[in-house]
């Protein structure tokens, strides 16, 4: 089973990067954009067939390791059918 | 996938076809005389192994018979060409390893990675001989900066290096940049690095002894790097979308890893003889060392830590993955070494021996899928005498043919924000500098780069230094291809000395276009010839180098760009010259006096900037005098009379005398030659000339005594012109003519690359 | 007086920090590997700047998951001091030990150069006992993410509480870090994350020497 | 309307960080690991109702700027209901 892991800085904090590629686009003529946000994205495939348990892993491991909680907010998706 | 795996080996295993052997950049002839050699056809991963050796990167077939020409022989050379780097002795137990290597192609594809994995294999260069790199510089060539993809690779490519070099801990201390649309589709990333070692611990690539162990560690093989033509015929596969070549991937964190764990191997004696994979990776590095020892090589491919299941014996012998080395144990030490490498988190793996039969014999699945003998590898490898047709540009250019009438203060500013001239601090502070806490100074101070020899400082004693300098001026060399070349050896020369330090010795990189075209071969042949001339005569030998030919888009090839990369030696660094003059102190011309009332502008920087073209014949030359004029300002430091010192190039004496001036802010009232004092307009042109002729053999001082100075100087018969003393008040008066302010010029000359780069 | 320099994959100052120790305490620190579980008594534990673990997923993670962190938190609870720089300032937030977070320079590129740091005053520490509040040294930067943020809550807190130890001068904040932060102390004021590196400025053919301040006030307390 | 971009390397190129990701969390304990890879994720809010213009405006994005095709692959999710 996989899961996927977005990451995303917290609101408050003014990603630099984020600002940078948004004045990039507008740069180029990409006028439409109201905002813009850039994240990470983790994708694991786990031995695990229980969509419950694949769900506790992956929230044990951003916990532990993958996502910083004081400046970051993540969310899991099981992708079932894969 | 199962059936993928089969026929990628089965394939690998077939009879070649010319067709196939060309898509692998074989000509007809070389593949006809591998099947005469061979008396059979060679299959296809046979002639993998052939075309990766037979190329112009492994086998230097069109510039091998002028190589041999270069001098590299010296009393100060350990190893000279022919290794992983060159290694010259600096005193005590103490030798230094360095190489300059060129990634331009991979660079203009993906300029990150491009230039990553540059770096990366630079330094495995220099530490697969037992050095520990100390130091790093990097020449790069842009397309102009009105091309939008300007921008894009000089990003990434700056990036890519501050990006290896930054992680793995060796300091960027300089290089060169430059801009020409000669480049716009065909970029130079070359990558010089330098490596401190003690004289008794140099490790060779050369294998030894029958039986012994050969063991493959760092990270595993996958895809990356191989030959894009091969992998991309239809004939190979169905499935080609799996065939593709893949980008190379720099790690600096295993490289990191793989230096250290290499360097603490080292210290034991259980390593024969080591050699990094490169260019042609496992191909050329296990071909190479056993050709090296005069013996035969097996491998059992199945023991190739791999990073993809389905890889065939083609792929793993051409791929170019980064951060590996292959290196032969003494018997019965396998585990000691494991040890190492484990506590390092390196695969590490047991891969053949070493035979007595003079052949590569590699096998797979318990079959044998490569039988060559190596003497057809390497010494029969072809060695082409192409053609060649040496060009000059020979129309001599008066100043007062090409003067402008602008002031001297607009040219001047011109020159200042001027992408070739400017500041490049945008670049060199991307890069880490000062890690490993040697470093003295950055070219940016000095004329060249100089870090400390680690732990040679005693009690009262600083420590010595590593001088490094990497120059070459195109301008001059497409112009005139064997002056061009000796001026760029003597430019590095002179930066080198005017640091306060001691020319020893010298690697280089050709890059240049394609050798199979008369006037391009006439251009190597001649800058070799050039080299030769001027390193004789320094007695810097050429001790390692590169050639980087083809570099061409849709038939136009890139200015000729012989980079020099010179090291030297100096022995206190408490005396190192930095570049900016202090307030009163009086500034001379060493080289020039008060009869000089007009400079050389052809194939100039004024030239260039004010011009669309470029040519005219490259100033005169004169070894002698440059010698003259070094050994002087040796002299002269020694005696402790010089504060700062700048010699003069790119732009002609004013622009360089500025350069002196920006760090303090200074001000100055210059003197000019009588001569130059009642100008009118129908001969004011000599005063450009003057300014921004770029006569060469020429040094700028600072000094706070100049009588002392100008004595010897008429002693010795040297040239010297008194320009004038430096003030605080930050404004450059040029007698009658013209004044400016010195921060509107550091202004100028720090706004260059920031404005081209701003959106 | 003992100091352990703890040495992860991808450190790349730990050789730099070694000189400066020796030479300013005149005592050889000891090596301490990150896969060590225990680590013996001493008065200072330096964390050296570097790309431990490549800086992969973020700077310092992977590394504040090392065995050895436990060890380096029973090293502070018996009240004993610890320095990070760079790299290893970067693995003190990560594992609490400071707190706030380091994020990209505002410019988005590495920047290697010199800055001037304003010493703070700040709450009884060995790090900054010895520096007169106000007094600028010049010092070099090296990073790539180095720009401090805090919320206001947390900033006010350090502030108030008296834990900034250096901020870089305002008109030369080089990374955007909030309040210009250049290093920050624990609330109990042994534990010290700086950006900046003393290590690099310590020898006359350096281009300041000012490091040596930092480090003579700090061994002069450490030592006695 | 929302798009999402999801950016991954593209499979044969060599992921350091994945694996270093992996190692780490390997070593933590979480052995339940087969495989794991990492992204990046770009959320852009832009002034457009259509959803097929937003998915155009977002592949053009991709093109000009935010993704680099030689290494990196992508996929975009137009987000009707934000
Ligand atoms: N222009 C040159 N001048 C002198 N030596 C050269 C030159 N080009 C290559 N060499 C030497 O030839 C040898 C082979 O170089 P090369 O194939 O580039 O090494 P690598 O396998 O590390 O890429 C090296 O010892 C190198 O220093
Ligand atoms: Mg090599």
């Amino acid at each position: 089973m996989k899961v996927l892991i977005n990451i995303f800085p917290k609101k408050e904090i003014l990603d630099p990067e984020a600002k940078a590629i948004k004045k990039s686009l507008n740069n180029l003529g990409f006028n439409k954009i109201n905002d813009l946000e850039k994240g990470k994205q983790i994708l694991i495939s786990i031995d695990e067939n229980d969509e419950k348990n694949a769900f506790k892993y992956a929230e044990e491991m951003c916990n532990k390791l993958l996502v910083n909680s004081t400046i970051e907010d993540h969310e899991i998706i099981v992708l079932k059918d894969r | 996938m199962k059936s993928t795996r089969i026929n990628n080996e089965f394939f690998s295993l077939k009879k070649c076809s010319l067709k196939q052997a060309i898509k692998m950049g074989l000509t007809p002839e070389e593949f006809e005389l591998i099947c005469k050699n061979l008396k059979r056809i060679p299959n296809v991963t046979e002639t993998g192994i052939f075309s990766a050796m037979f190329s112009e990167h492994c086998s230097y077939k069109s510039t091998k018979k002028w190589l041999k020409k270069l001098p590299t022989q010296g009393i100060q050379v350990i190893q000279g060409p022919g290794e992983n780097a060159g290694v010259i002795d600096i005193g005590g137990n103490d030798a230094i390893v360095f190489k300059i290597e060129s990634h331009n192609h991979p660079s203009f594809i993906e300029p990150y990675q491009g230039a990553a994995t540059g770096v990366g294999g630079i330094l495995r260069d220099i530490f697969t001989m037992g050095a520990r790199p100390i130091a790093l510089m990097n020449v790069l060539r842009f397309g102009e900066t009105i091309n939008p993809l300007t921008k894009h690779l000089l990003n990434g490519v700056v990036a890519g290096i501050g990006g290896y070099g930054n992680c793995i801990g060796v300091p960027t201390v300089g290089g060169e940049t430059y801009f020409h649309k000669s480049y716009n589709k065909n970029i130079l990333v070359n990558a010089m690095a330098i490596g401190l070692a003690k004289k008794n611990k140099i490790f060779y690539s050369k294998a030894t002894g029958i039986g012994n162990p050969v063991i493959y560690v760092g990270a595993k093989t996958g895809r990356d790097g191989i030959h894009g033509a091969t992998m991309a015929s239809a004939e190979f596969s169905n499935n080609t979308e799996e065939k593709k070549p893949t980008i190379q991937v720099g790690d600096p964190f295993t490289g990191k890893l793989l230096l250290e764990s290499c360097l603490e191997l080292m210290k034991t004696d259980i390593i024969l003889s080591i050699q990094d994979m490169g260019a042609a990776g496992l191909t050329s590095s296990s071909v190479e060392m056993a050709s090296k020892g005069n013996l035969g090589i097996f491998l059992n491919l199945d023991k190739i830590p791999v990073r993809e299941k389905n890889m065939s014996s083609y792929e793993i012998m051409l791929s170019e993955s980064q951060e590996r080395m292959l290196m032969i144990l003494k018997k019965g030490s396998e585990n000691e070494a494991e040890k190492i490498f484990k506590k390092w988190d390196l695969d590490f793996s047991i891969i053949g021996k070493i035979t007595n039969n003079k052949k590569i014999l590699l096998e797979k699945n318990n079959k044998t899928v490569c039988d060559l003998p190596l003497k057809m590898l390497v010494d029969e490898a072809p060695e082409y005498n192409r053609d060649y047709k040496i060009k000059n540009c020979n129309n001599k250019i008066h100043s007062k043919d090409i003067y402008i009438k602008k002031t001297i203060k607009e040219i001047l500013f011109k020159i200042m924000e001027n992408v070739n001239f400017g500041s490049k601090r945008w670049i060199f502070e991307q890069y880490d500098s000062s890690v490993m806490g040697d470093t003295v100074v950055t070219d940016s101070e000095s004329n060249s780069s100089i870090v400390k020899v680690h732990k040679s400082d005693k009690n009262n004693f600083s420590g010595k230094g590593i001088a490094i300098s990497t120059d070459c001026n195109s301008r001059y060399v497409k112009n005139n291809p064997k002056m061009g070349a000796m001026l760029a050896v003597i430019e590095a020369a002179r930066n080198i000395c005017c640091s306060g330090a001691k020319p020893l010795a010298v690697t280089n990189n050709l890059n240049f276009g394609n050798p199979e075209k008369k006037e391009i071969m006439g251009q190597i042949v001649a800058t070799i010839e050039g080299i030769k001339k001027s390193c004789e005569f320094l007695n810097t030998p050429v001790v390692s180098g590169n050639v980087s030919l083809y570099n061409e888009t849709n038939g136009k090839s890139i200015l000729p760009t012989p980079v020099i990369g010179m090291v030297g030696v100096i022995q206190d660094i408490n005396k190192v010259i930095k570049k900016n003059a202090k307030n009163k102190n009086t500034i001379l011309i060493l080289g020039q006096d008060d009869q000089k009332d007009d400079g050389w502008l052809g194939s100039s920087l004024y030239q260039e900037i004010l011009y669309s073209q470029c040519d005219g014949k490259v100033p005169e030359v004169n070894l002698k005098q440059e010698k003259i004029i070094i050994d002087f300002l040796t002299q002269i430091h020694a005696n402790d009379l010089i504060i700062a010192a700048h010699d003069i190039s790119d732009g002609g004496l004013l622009p360089s005398l500025m350069e002196m001036l920006f760090k303090n802010n200074l001000g100055m009232n210059i003197n000019l030659p009588k001569k130059l004092m009642n100008l009118n307009r129908s001969n004011i042109y000599k005063l450009h000339g003057w300014c921004f002729g770029e006569d060469q053999a020429r040094i700028l001082i600072a000094t706070n005594d100049p009588a002392k100075i100008i004595t010897k100087a008429n002693k010795n018969d040297i040239k010297v012109f008194d320009l004038g003393i430096t003030n605080k008040k930050s404004m450059i008066k040029l007698g009658n003519y013209d004044g400016f302010s010195t921060k509107k010029c550091y202004n100028l000359y720090e706004s260059a690359l920031p404005k081209i780069l701003l959106d | 007086m003992r100091t352990g320099i703890i040495v992860f994959p991808g450190s790349n100052c730990d050789r730099d920090i070694e000189v400066a120790i020796k030479k300013f305490s005149n005592k050889n620190p000891i090596r301490l590997w990150h896969k060590d579980t225990e680590i013996p008594n001493l008065d200072l534990v330096v964390i050296p700047g570097g790309f431990s673990f490549g800086d992969y997923l973020r700077c310092g993670a992977i590394a504040a998951k090392s065995p050895i962190i436990n060890a380096i938190k029973n090293h502070y609870s018996r009240g004993s001091a610890i320095l990070g720089v760079c790299n290893g300032f970067q693995i003190l937030l990560e594992t609490d030990l400071l707190s706030g977070s380091l994020i990209n320079n505002q410019n988005l590129k590495f920047l290697c150069k010199n800055v001037s740091l304003i010493t703070q005053s700040t709450i009884e520490s060995p790090f900054t006992r010895g520096l007169r509040s106000g007094s600028i040294i010049n010092v070099p930067i090296a990073h790539n993410e180095g720009n401090y943020y805090a919320n206001d809550q947390l900033l006010k807190k350090l502030e108030d509480k008296g834990q900034i130890a250096f901020k870089y001068l305002d008109s030369e904040n080089p990374n955007g870090s909030k309040n210009n932060i250049a290093g920050i102390l624990s609330e109990n004021g042994k534990v010290l994350g700086m950006m900046p590196h003393p290590e690099r400025a310590i020898n006359t053919y350096h281009s300041s020497q000012d490091g040596k301040f930092f480090f003579k006030s700090l061994f002069n307390h450490l030592l006695g």
